[in-house]
């Protein structure tokens, strides 16, 4: 049994003697009998290291490791630097506290400070707190943030992950905050529905994008800011921050909040945590942000150092007038996403984001050949929708997963959300096509889809067989409603 | 210290990705005028860097660290290499249910453990932090109240020595928040309790020890006059570790608690984080739960897994299951330990505290001079008055000896307050050291007030000017040039 | 492709002309255009990390791991603990040079100092070197050590391990000292032969055995140290340093020179490296011993230090009159050996100790109940030989393999050498016992040997058939014999 | 700093391996009288006690590094992580030949690269260091020539400015050493040779460029001299990194040479070990080189693998393949540089060193005033007479700058000799820094020597006493008490 204190049962005796009490019941003895737990705990005994380390390998051996990916839909296989790991897993780090004595944390408040400029340069705005704890729980942070006293609702695209989605709900619904969903056409926000609800809804607080979005399309953000702003709001986006190695800034966009899922960046996939939630404002919101800053300041000879600031917004001094209840960050995760975007540098993370939307065109292609419709025609980064005419997912993942690799994710019987990153080779894209296309060969028989081996274009320019085409938008849509819906009943994952 | 962008050059890089295999191709959108002024450096600056950073943070490997209520105990070197099978970090969380079953048995094993422990009914791994668990519990009080058309309830009872989180959660749930008044003893005043207890009262936010640490005594009577008016108890578990095994939340009258993995149940944490803050709670509050479950199928199709939602469940907290990897952790911990080793560290931590609070009270005043649980609070007002030497002085000479501070200026309710808290993990001899370092900066108060004032003179920065720090805000690196 | 350059190819042509040099041909102007190799290299472009960890992974998941394993025979499978390799892969401890610059190396020179001392503690001498490539090549070096100008003969017990022996010869044909074998009976040196050699060498150097030997029996060590030391030769020790947390140290037995095989101590298998050599000796033969040695001393302001000493023995200053060639250590397995003595102790050495003889016991008992005699009949500490009626061990190991367990290493046909570890559970020994049993009686069908389930001791008793015993104590000698010389034509590894 | 048995109590202990799960049981041998007194403690103190070792340990991650005839180069940390996969360090070194075939790649894949860089046509993995390659080529040497019934050939030709390695393993192979003088140049003296190399000659070892960082243009009239002799010529490898793609030995004359992985490919140092020395030699050598070879069986019966002596081996020089995981991150690293890499890498170590030269020839004298490979030497002897401030004092005062010194008194032709070797993975700010360190020692001992002297006074031990040390060696920890 390891119970990790260093003391012998002597010692605790000497020192239980030593101070005055007989033994461990009377060092208790101020904890009343009736509130005691006497009975035994419903553990198994304790277990030396070596076995402890045989049964945790076993639950480990249970789950199933794919070699190839093809699912993102929020969570992404990227390549993960070894300098990552190997700074990430150094006990200084590893097991230091939130740094407040500053004069012995130098290291970790400077790696934050680090960290928020290097959030800065990827979104374009001026502030970026130290962290918190994932991209859904750091969207919820900056819906709460772009409320006030008078201006309690919030517009928030179909378009949004919905998972990202349901996390606001749930912040919202303690808070009090309005959510009224934008709908989408063809897989994008609808400009014109979202300036009719602007009009609408006049306390609404701000309206809140994905870029790119759940779907992989990368919307029009510039329309939507100009929209969200000429009605006085505020305009959020949530982003990749990968994608944000090429595509134009938050900043230049005009967004006055951010938010992020920061797994990308040299987090692995973890089975969904921990993660990195990404939160960076305007300086004119500076004093409203959530979470922890690190600042710049100078000790008492001069010298640079650096130290939590700012703290007047927090809660072990406000208390319940803080702008939130958040009092730890991912400060690990944010150093590795740090060390993580040193190693790639902006080439790169450019590099990174081409090679990932590269890919990811040359799935859609492959894929289409293979008789997978595109479900929308907008530009997209690493992730798109594809239809199928028969009600063929199931049948599809199966078989990919039967050759180890893990296809895209499911959204509907005739949908599914795929993913290509750095990670993925030619041959293994290829391969999945051709399992794709014997999947769907052996389901339907050919009709006058696509013919195996052409590309998307090509697929796309012959499906003019227009009731298919509507049939597929009206699944995807009520797929997109359904992932959206607070609660769904029930859930299975393919 | 150089920082990490001072380090860059142009054009300097590491080759980590493939040259493209398929056609290059963007996506036709608006693109970023230029590129992010990331680093640019290679891999051994890189490393250079972050070694340096290293060397000036320090880590539980350093050396003591009795923070109070922050439970520094040693983080165990196994559960590190166990978090690091790729049978877990390489799961996607949107893989099949069936393709999960070991993070799935990880996930049942740990809340067995947890629910015998808190003697509670039900856990929720969602919330990633203490603070998280909190909003939590809060959220399940509130969706129990309006289930029961009682939405009117909107009050949560919160001592005014609690910790700032309570107060802010309950702000986040949408409820006012009704401070309690401690007595001379820190503990709850049944008096106090029993007037702003009412039919307004969704619930009280308690821990206990509480965070003076002591152990209030009337706890039975405290949660029974909560419930007979109506609300429930949140047990928060930041001080978990003092009774761990001794006492359980559920046994006293608590009907929702979080626990911080990262404290009592020795997760690293990780210079501010990733911690994570499960909840449990008593089977009436499970149908509320938030996050989905990984569950096998029914009888007949027993290899089918799927993932379920509770029938009225709140919602999700954090996108998908929690801090998993910091689960595995917890869970060889509690391995290791087992039903024994559990109790047994209680037991420990709470000599720990008193071995040093016997060993310094004689000069050191003590706010409350009783026996204390696994931390004990200093009120050096007196050092204040009579030396002008604060709390915050003392807590600098530490760093001189080597040891962290104590946590400092908390709780609120004592002035100069000094808060210890050595873990059991630590050895006599550590202890021995850190009392005999607070006994020379006594003396050197004595004797020399001034220098106590000047230190920490060994640390690679003096103390800092916060002041200027937050009225002129610096927050990200100023790389010169037109921005 | 990486080459961890980090100057621009503009900055490299920067510096080059800011010296004066026209470009890279200019730069090695010196080397004759007769000496350069202008081809090009016979090797892949280079690549990405991505890439090459994708490539190395490929190759080692083409390695078999066993998940139980029987096989020791100088190489054991025990239990590594995590703060083994914590400590070990720390870049301070990991990449640092030899502590030539003691003011900035007291951390790997304090770290030796204290693993000379635990060798000594474990061993019973009174000097510990810093540490050698591996336990074959320090037991080349001790030979080497107990040999001078007039006694070049060293003796060595058949019942060395092999590899040991080889490495021995290996180096023995270099100094022009030479072996002579002293021949075993029942699986241990013959007291009577050496006693005969002693007396027909007076050259002799030394003897050399090992404790426990390659058969895992731990052979009289008192009498074979008294018929050395009585003929005034030096009495060598090859120990593996975990059974010494119960033996009786070669320093009460009187040993001269003690070498060993430091893999046990927390070293993982490998393929067989890179190991720790461990050597000590005795106070007086301190000045002649091979390799690196740490010593106390003071700085100038009197402060307790660490510095490397003795070093006029060493090569780089005495050259050619150097004890030996050394010049380097495997100062981080010689470390991970500390830190893993650090972790046991002396209980949890004990206790491992105990552990792997216990189950060792358990599992030769279970091997005799499934058929397989023990060749020998002498105690032994975590290893064993057996015997089988039939030509059985090619069937006995594959049948295990398929299962999952690596068996013992063949030594012939009929014999075969086992293992057992802490890491051995009770269950695993038992199938193991079962698939032999079932293998044999599969092969023969059952005659007269011990009928499945016996135990070992039962067995022993009942096998009175002589012939049987003595043909397996021959093919035992004659494998013994084929393994000690010096280069067998060809050896099969099953 | 204490020792870790100085922290140790009796007791302590942590908890590693399980109860045992049958009958206890120790063979019936004589046992230890006492338990060895190995450090009892927990894993906290042990884990601080090594972070403290650390601390005051430096590695290549702290910071420059330049010491001369080292190779200290960055090593990628991809190796690391690809030498800690499971799939290699989870295999047994005597498991049948076919279940590691990994391994065997992995070493055919390493010997096939390095038999290109080399210009050799086989290469054996068998010696565990440098020096142990060097004694390994020796053996060969020895065995071809005894082959030839020239066993009388006893005499190996080795320069003045050699490494002491060279003439102690040309002992250890049983051979005479004949000493060869290097010219004004530092290059060696031809005529000398000439005299020297004869029928008693086995062979010459040499290492281009010398450890004076000169290349010997004379090269192949050197080997064709001693060819012409009936000797054979084996080239050091340890200062491959200067002619790494631009000059193979194999192309030059040279029979036989040995590889110091941990120099030229980047694999860690470990404090002084363990590194790998593989030989690589001419066809006609092959038949005696040391150890097993894994082989797949003939045509017919593809999946057999099986292992195979050279026909004539000399041997083992370790007990198995040498040092396997080694192995593993030098391929990792020849992956990662690829055919073009290879000779960049020994431009720029060239280009390094250069520069460093360049910039500092004007206040420090330069043992040899022309073009340097990949180091160079500087003869302090000047300073010495002038200011009585030595290499020594020079090496101590750059550790207050947070730099390794270089190599000191060596090689032994250069009086008060510091050998740099910057290596090409620094970058130019660093090599900028160093010289102003260099240069700012330099203003210190023109103005005041004892200044000099009086170095390091930044670090956590001052000079070390180390003639004490040597004349009463104290090896091991004095317990105390009866021993």
């Amino acid at each position: 049994m390891g119970n990790f204190i260093p003391g012998t049962k002597k010692e605790q005796q000497a020192m239980l003697q030593d101070i005055g009490f007989r033994d461990w019941e009377d060092l208790f003895r101020d904890i009343p009998e009736d509130t005691r737990f006497r009975g035994e705990l419903d553990m198994p005994p304790g277990r030396s290291d070596l076995e402890v380390e045989r049964e945790i390998r076993r639950m480990a051996g249970k789950n199933r490791i794919f070699p190839v990916m093809l699912r993102g839909a929020g969570a992404y296989d990227h390549y993960v630097p070894a300098a990552v790991d190997e700074v990430s897993s150094r006990e200084e780090f590893l097991t230091a506290y939130t740094p407040y004595q500053a004069e012995i944390s130098q290291g970790i408040l400077q790696s934050i400070f680090e960290y928020q400029t290097m959030i800065c340069e990827l979104t374009g705005m001026d502030v970026s707190n130290a962290s918190l704890y994932d991209g859904a729980s750091a969207a919820a942070e900056a819906c709460g943030m772009a409320c006030d006293r008078k201006k309690k609702v919030l517009l928030l695209s179909e378009t949004l992950d919905p998972r990202v989605v349901r996390v606001i709900r749930t912040y919202a619904a303690g808070r009090g905050q309005r959510i009224v969903m934008v709908p989408a056409v063809n897989g994008a926000a609808d400009p014109a529905a979202l300036e009719k609800l602007l009009g609408e809804e006049p306390e609404t607080a701000g309206f809140l994008m994905q870029y790119p979005n759940y779907f992989g399309i990368v919307e029009d953000a510039d329309k939507l800011a100009e929209i969200t702003r000429r009605a006085g709001a505020k305009f959020l986006m949530h982003v990749n921050p990968l994608a944000l190695g090429v595509l134009k800034t938050p900043g230049e966009i005009g967004a006055d909040i951010v938010s992020g899922e920061g797994q990308p960046l040299g987090l692995g996939l973890a089975y969904g945590g921990p993660y990195l939630g990404i939160l960076a404002c305007r300086k004119k919101l500076m004093r409203s942000m959530v979470g922890r800053l690190v600042g710049e300041t100078k000790d008492s000879r001069g010298d640079r150092g650096y130290v939590l600031t700012l703290q007047a917004r927090e809660q072990h001094i406000r208390r319940e007038k803080a702008s939130s209840n958040v009092c730890s960050n991912q400060a690990l995760c944010a150093l590795k996403a740090s060390v993580y975007l040193a190693a790639v540098g902006p080439a790169g993370l450019r590099q990174a984001a081409v090679l990932c939307s590269s890919k990811a065109h040359y799935l859609a292609e492959r894929l289409a050949g293979a008789g997978l419709t595109p479900a929308y025609d907008r530009p997209f980064f690493h992730e798109f929708v594809t239809v199928s005419r028969d009600p063929a997912t199931k049948n599809i993942l199966h078989a990919l997963a039967d050759n180890g690799i893990l296809g895209g994710f499911s959204l509907s019987d005739h949908e599914i959300l795929w993913c290509a990153t750095e990670k993925n080779t030619k041959e293994d894209m290829d391969r999945a096509a051709a399992i794709v296309a014997e999947t769907l060969s052996g389901l339907s028989g050919r009709r006058d889809g696509a013919a195996p081996g052409e590309t998307m274009k090509e697929a796309a320019k012959k499906t003019s067989d227009k009731a298919v085409k509507e049939a597929a938008k009206e699944m995807s849509d009520k797929a997109m409603k359904e992932a959206t819906e607070k609660i769904p009943g029930k859930e299975v994952q393919a | 210290m150089k920082l990490i962008f001072e380090r860059s050059v142009p054009g300097r890089r590491m080759s980590l990705f493939p040259e493209c295999d398929v056609e290059e191709c963007l996506p036709e959108v608006p693109m970023r005028e230029a590129p992010p002024r990331l680093p640019e450096v290679s891999e051994n600056e890189l490393d250079r860097h972050y070694t340096a950073l290293a060397r000036e943070a320090r880590g539980l490997n350093d050396g003591f660290y009795p923070l109070g209520s922050c439970t520094m105990k040693h983080n165990p070197l196994l559960n590190e290499r166990m978090a690091a099978l790729e049978g877990f970090t390489g799961v996607h969380p949107l893989q099949p249910a069936e393709t999960v079953t070991g993070c799935t048995e990880v996930i049942d094993t740990l809340e067995k453990y947890l629910k015998t422990i808190t003697g509670m009914d039900r856990v929720t791994f969602q919330p990633a932090a203490g603070s998280q668990g909190e909003f939590t519990g809060l959220l399940l009080i509130r969706a129990y109240h309006e289930a029961r058309g009682e939405g009117e309830r909107n009050e949560i009872l919160i001592p005014d020595s609690a910790h700032g989180t309570n107060p802010a959660s309950a702000a986040m749930a949408g409820y006012r928040v009704v401070e309690l008044v401690s007595d001379e003893n820190g503990m709850i005043d049944l008096e106090d309790l029993r007037q702003k207890a009412g039919p307004k009262t969704a619930g009280l936010m308690l821990t206990n020890p509480n965070t003076v640490g002591i152990f209030d005594t009337d706890i039975r009577e405290i949660t029974a006059i909560v419930h007979n008016a109506g609300g429930l108890c949140y047990y928060d578990g930041a001080n978990l570790n003092a009774v761990i095994g001794l006492v359980r939340p559920g046994d006293i009258g608590f009907d929702v608690t979080h626990l911080n993995l990262h404290k009592t149940f020795s997760t690293p944490h990780g210079g501010g984080g990733p911690g994570a803050g499960p909840v449990a709670c008593k089977s009436f509050l499970a149908e509320y739960l938030p996050g989905l479950r990984a569950v096998r199928g029914e009888a007949g199709s027993s290899d089918t897994w799927q993932y379920v939602w509770e029938k009225h469940s709140i919602g999700n907290m954090t996108g998908f299951y929690g801090n998993f990897l910091i689960l595995v952790r917890a869970l060889c911990y509690l391995e290791s330990l087992g039903r024994d080793g559990v109790p047994e560290l209680a037991h420990n931590a709470v000599l720990n505290a008193n071995y040093m609070m016997a060993k310094l009270k004689d000069i050191y005043p003590m706010a409350y001079d009783r026996i204390c649980m696994h931390e004990f609070v200093m009120n050096l007002d007196s050092f204040h008055e009579k030396a002008h030497v604060s709390a915050l002085d003392v807590a600098k000479a530490l760093l001189d000896f080597g040891i962290h501070p104590p946590t400092m200026y908390f709780p609120l309710i004592v002035p100069e307050a000094l808060m210890v808290e050595p873990t059991e993990t630590e050895s006599r001899e550590t202890l021995d050291g850190a009392i005999a370092a607070f006994r020379a900066i006594y003396e050197a108060m004595v004797k020399n007030p001034e220098r106590v004032k000047a230190t920490p003179a060994t640390t690679p920065v003096r103390r800092l000017d916060e002041v200027t720090a937050a009225r002129k805000p610096v927050l990200k690196y100023d790389f010169g040039g037109a921005e």
